[in-house]
């Protein structure tokens, strides 16, 4: 077995977050545009033979919806949306995002794509998982220039849920919407909680020993390598021939 | 009404129209969009169902939009939308950013005729103090004063533009799952839309095709555009051209570049066709 | 979850229940309501959407039924509905009455995850004097005090109970045009459907057939009825039974003859096929 | 030519009314489920050459709808339904109608089938044409026992319109949104204001000469028994074989 990819990495990662016993069950996960690491978690977690209902927006053939991209955000409206991933051109210790951009608004700084459906996938769906591969104090700040979406909401704002974790390129950090603060829960390989914090904009609690991020485990690796990139190849060709190559 | 060409069809849009546009993955008539442009359209208002992508991305770069409304500007894989991104900059475009189903519900009050509708999240959000039009009420089903809900006004634009597969002698039009631009053509008070083919019959009729059709009744004007969407993908017809956009975002990085990309995919082509 | 035959889908539904039907023009499953008929529901509470025919009827005949909500009961040609007029007649049943729209907007609502889903009209009518769950409020977007408008809870019916043309391998169902009853699945806690028959494949693959597809992810259960929207038409597969819809009134005028209606087109049909 | 069938003068006494240049233009007209007689009104107005698309809810081949029934109350709220078709059990001089039952709500004395559209379409189309053949003081009453759909609405509530006119097998009244009443334009054969009055449960105005319904001309006569007949046919087969016979 060759070298442990950091894509793998998290993507197993992502995946044991999916699995998180405590978490609220995730049985329908919509997945975005431009998500190769969690659209492999997702496979990865359907593959490893857990009862998972996956949407995955930019699926060319056998898109589920029927009603254009309105139906995943009725579908969450529902209630029927368990997880969803979300990411950010900023993130900060409360779990507010920023995908508009830097300066003033609406991204006088640096202008990112726009908030996309995150002002309301955010706060409709049970679980997010942030996912920001990048971890520099430039995309995790101590506040972000403009909020797309709220981490935590005043009591009496209807909120079905919100970021259960984030995860970057260097650890695993929980999220804890009662003080909307995050603490570190693990380190990728090479990590301190010292250099994490270094590379980090926003204060966050590490007690006691932080432990290891576990490596993905052969059975895992077979999987990604195999099923999950034979899945992945026709929405995601680019992504799949840079982590796995481009043979078969 | 058949018209003869994209041109034919941007001529009906004067300046300074609303215009509803799908994203790149949602059936876009870059057709139009480059006919606008062969147009000099001025003072466009763009409206992205609900984001926007590669026809918005030219149609700013080549002068033509004031404003752009949607959730989100970009060129998917391609990156950042690069002429979108240089006139905000350079304060030559009004940016209005909303949240993907706000504007899926804002035209769906359209579509219904009512002056709004409710929609949760979106509280706490910068999304929300920038827009004056929209309201936070009270839900007044919860208890007095508890649980606030924003309101979003019914927004009706002027022209719904986008492509689909197939006319039928009747001008009904076809495009099957991408149902989500039958509600723009509902809320629009016009729809302009290229198609690839027209064929004989009336879709309406045939129990297969009824579902994926949007009626005449919506229908302003149509043209056959061949490829009409292209770089975006068309059902199973063609794919996503992912060269030709890089290509360009390549090529609009600067004003140069763009100017030269314009020339040679807008203006030429329609010299080309009115040549042969 | 494919089931063996409608009466294993009415084993589904408790006493009690909200049940959403589309009436005879719109695709009821009227296998499922004779199968909750064989299986003595009771206390059911139906929805007609937006109205109600032939299926309600005999449900409510047969004392399944304690309360309808909809916007009209009728046989169309056939005339009243008797079984509904003699129940509410002798106030064995509770009749919420609505308007069209208003339901539509009520499941839309649900469909959305709004809380309530604003409505023109209806001022003014004994309708709304009669709903004291429908809310009038100054629309928020008129000047102070003005334009009163009528605001509708959403719904969310506990099944949607219907008949499409087909199911496919991975539990998709067809119904073309008729998508209203995708508005009924997508606000349901649960969906029971009825088909014609089953094929193989995934509908979703196919461009011609997917935006008449209602997902397996609203689907609960489905099984094989064949002819099982009759009296009703099916698209263009079966048309109305006129004749049997008129036989049934004359018979349904009296109890004795609803009875012994029952009998013959309820009772007697399961035990035939039980005995084959 | 033989006899004109009262049918016959209705249907063509509706398209006049379709026709009226002082009414707003009927660019677009619905026809609901079991109205034959405005169904053939409004064939003959097309088939006379006049510019109008028609969408006839119960036409079971070519159904113009592909979001169901909703798509007739969107396109109403729209504003693209210029005219619809309201009948009723009993219809009162203010122009309310009852389409819920007679005695106390819901119709604990007679129950008619229900409001249907009526409380949304009678406020969100610019004209409707009220029609009842059956002229009886039972049915055109004083005040109606219920209020499916009122016939005027207080300043400030939002309507597009009301009744433009009631026609019914003895007469054609006009409503007048001002004052809240019917005023007799003209009787059909056989009638006079004495008769009429006898039948009417409701007060209306009835000034000056009141002069008789026209007949049908020759040229719609002509039309109603060739080619609206085989429009109308497949929708309503029993009306065309009551009105027209069996024969082509």
């Amino acid at each position: 077995m060759s070298d442990i990819a950091l894509e793998e990495r998290l993507a197993a990662t992502l995946a044991r977050l999916i699995l998180d016993p405590a978490a609220p069950p995730a049985r329908h996960i919509a997945v975005g545009a431009a998500s190769p690491i969690p659209a492999a978690a997702c496979w990865l977690v359907k593959l490893l033979g857990h009862p998972v209902k996956l949407s995955l927006l930019h699926k060319r053939s056998g898109n589920p919806f029927t009603e254009g991209t309105r139906e995943l955000f009725d579908l969450t409206g529902q209630g029927r949306i368990d997880l969803f991933f979300l990411g950010g051109g900023q993130i900060d210790g409360q779990a507010n995002l920023n995908l508009v951009g830097t300066g003033e608004w609406p991204g006088t700084g640096v202008r990112f794509p726009g908030s996309f459906g995150s002002a309301f996938m955010y706060f409709m769906t049970p679980r997010t998982i942030l996912f920001r591969e990048e971890h520099s104090p430039r995309v995790l700040v101590e506040k972000v220039d403009n909020i797309s979406a709220p981490g935590v909401s005043p009591p009496g704002v209807f909120r079905r849920g919100t970021a259960q974790a984030l995860v970057t390129g260097k650890c695993v950090f929980a999220f804890h919407p009662d003080r909307a603060r995050f603490s570190l829960s693990s380190l990728h390989p090479g990590e301190t909680v010292d250099s994490v914090r270094a590379a980090t904009g926003f204060d966050f609690d590490a007690e006691g020993e932080i432990g290891a991020t576990p490596d993905p485990t052969a059975a895992e690796l077979a999987l990604l390598r195999g099923q999950v990139r034979a899945e992945m190849v026709e929405t995601y060709p680019e992504f799949c021939g840079r982590v796995w190559g481009r043979a078969a | 009404m058949m018209l003869p060409s994209a041109d034919a069809l941007a001529a009906l849009v004067p300046d300074g129209a609303l215009v509803a546009l799908p994203p790149d993955n949602s059936l876009p008539s870059v057709a139009i969009a480059k006919a606008l442009i062969r147009r000099g359209a001025r003072d466009l208002r763009l409206l992205g169902v609900p984001v926007s992508g590669f026809a918005t991305d030219i149609l700013i770069g080549a002068g033509c939009v004031a404003e752009v409304e949607t959730s989100a500007v970009s060129l998917g894989e391609a990156g950042f939308a690069p002429r979108f991104s240089a006139a905000l900059r350079d304060g030559r475009i009004i940016v209005r950013d909303a949240t993907c189903p706000a504007i899926h519900s804002m035209l769906q009050a359209s579509e219904k005729g009512i002056p709004f509708m409710a929609l949760r999240g979106i509280i706490g959000s910068d999304i929300l103090a920038n827009r004056p039009d929209w309201k936070v009420i009270p839900n007044p089903f919860a208890e007095e004063g508890m649980d606030p809900i924003v309101l979003l006004p019914a927004k009706q634009p002027d022209f719904a533009v986008f492509h689909a597969a197939l006319a039928d002698s009747e001008g009904n039009v076809w495009l099957g799952r991408r149902r989500e631009c039958a509600t723009i053509a509902h809320a629009s008070k016009a729809a302009l839309v290229t198609v690839e083919r027209v064929v004989e019959g009336n879709f309406l009729d045939d129990e297969r095709m009824a579902s994926g059709v949007i009626s005449a009744t919506y229908i302003t004007a149509t043209a056959i555009a061949k490829r009409g969407a292209r770089p975006a993908a068309l059902l199973d017809e063609y794919g996503f051209d992912a060269a030709y956009v890089a290509d360009y975002a390549r090529a609009a990085k600067t004003e140069d570049g763009f100017r030269a990309w314009l020339d040679r995919e807008v203006f030429a082509t329609a010299q080309k066709v009115a040549a042969e």
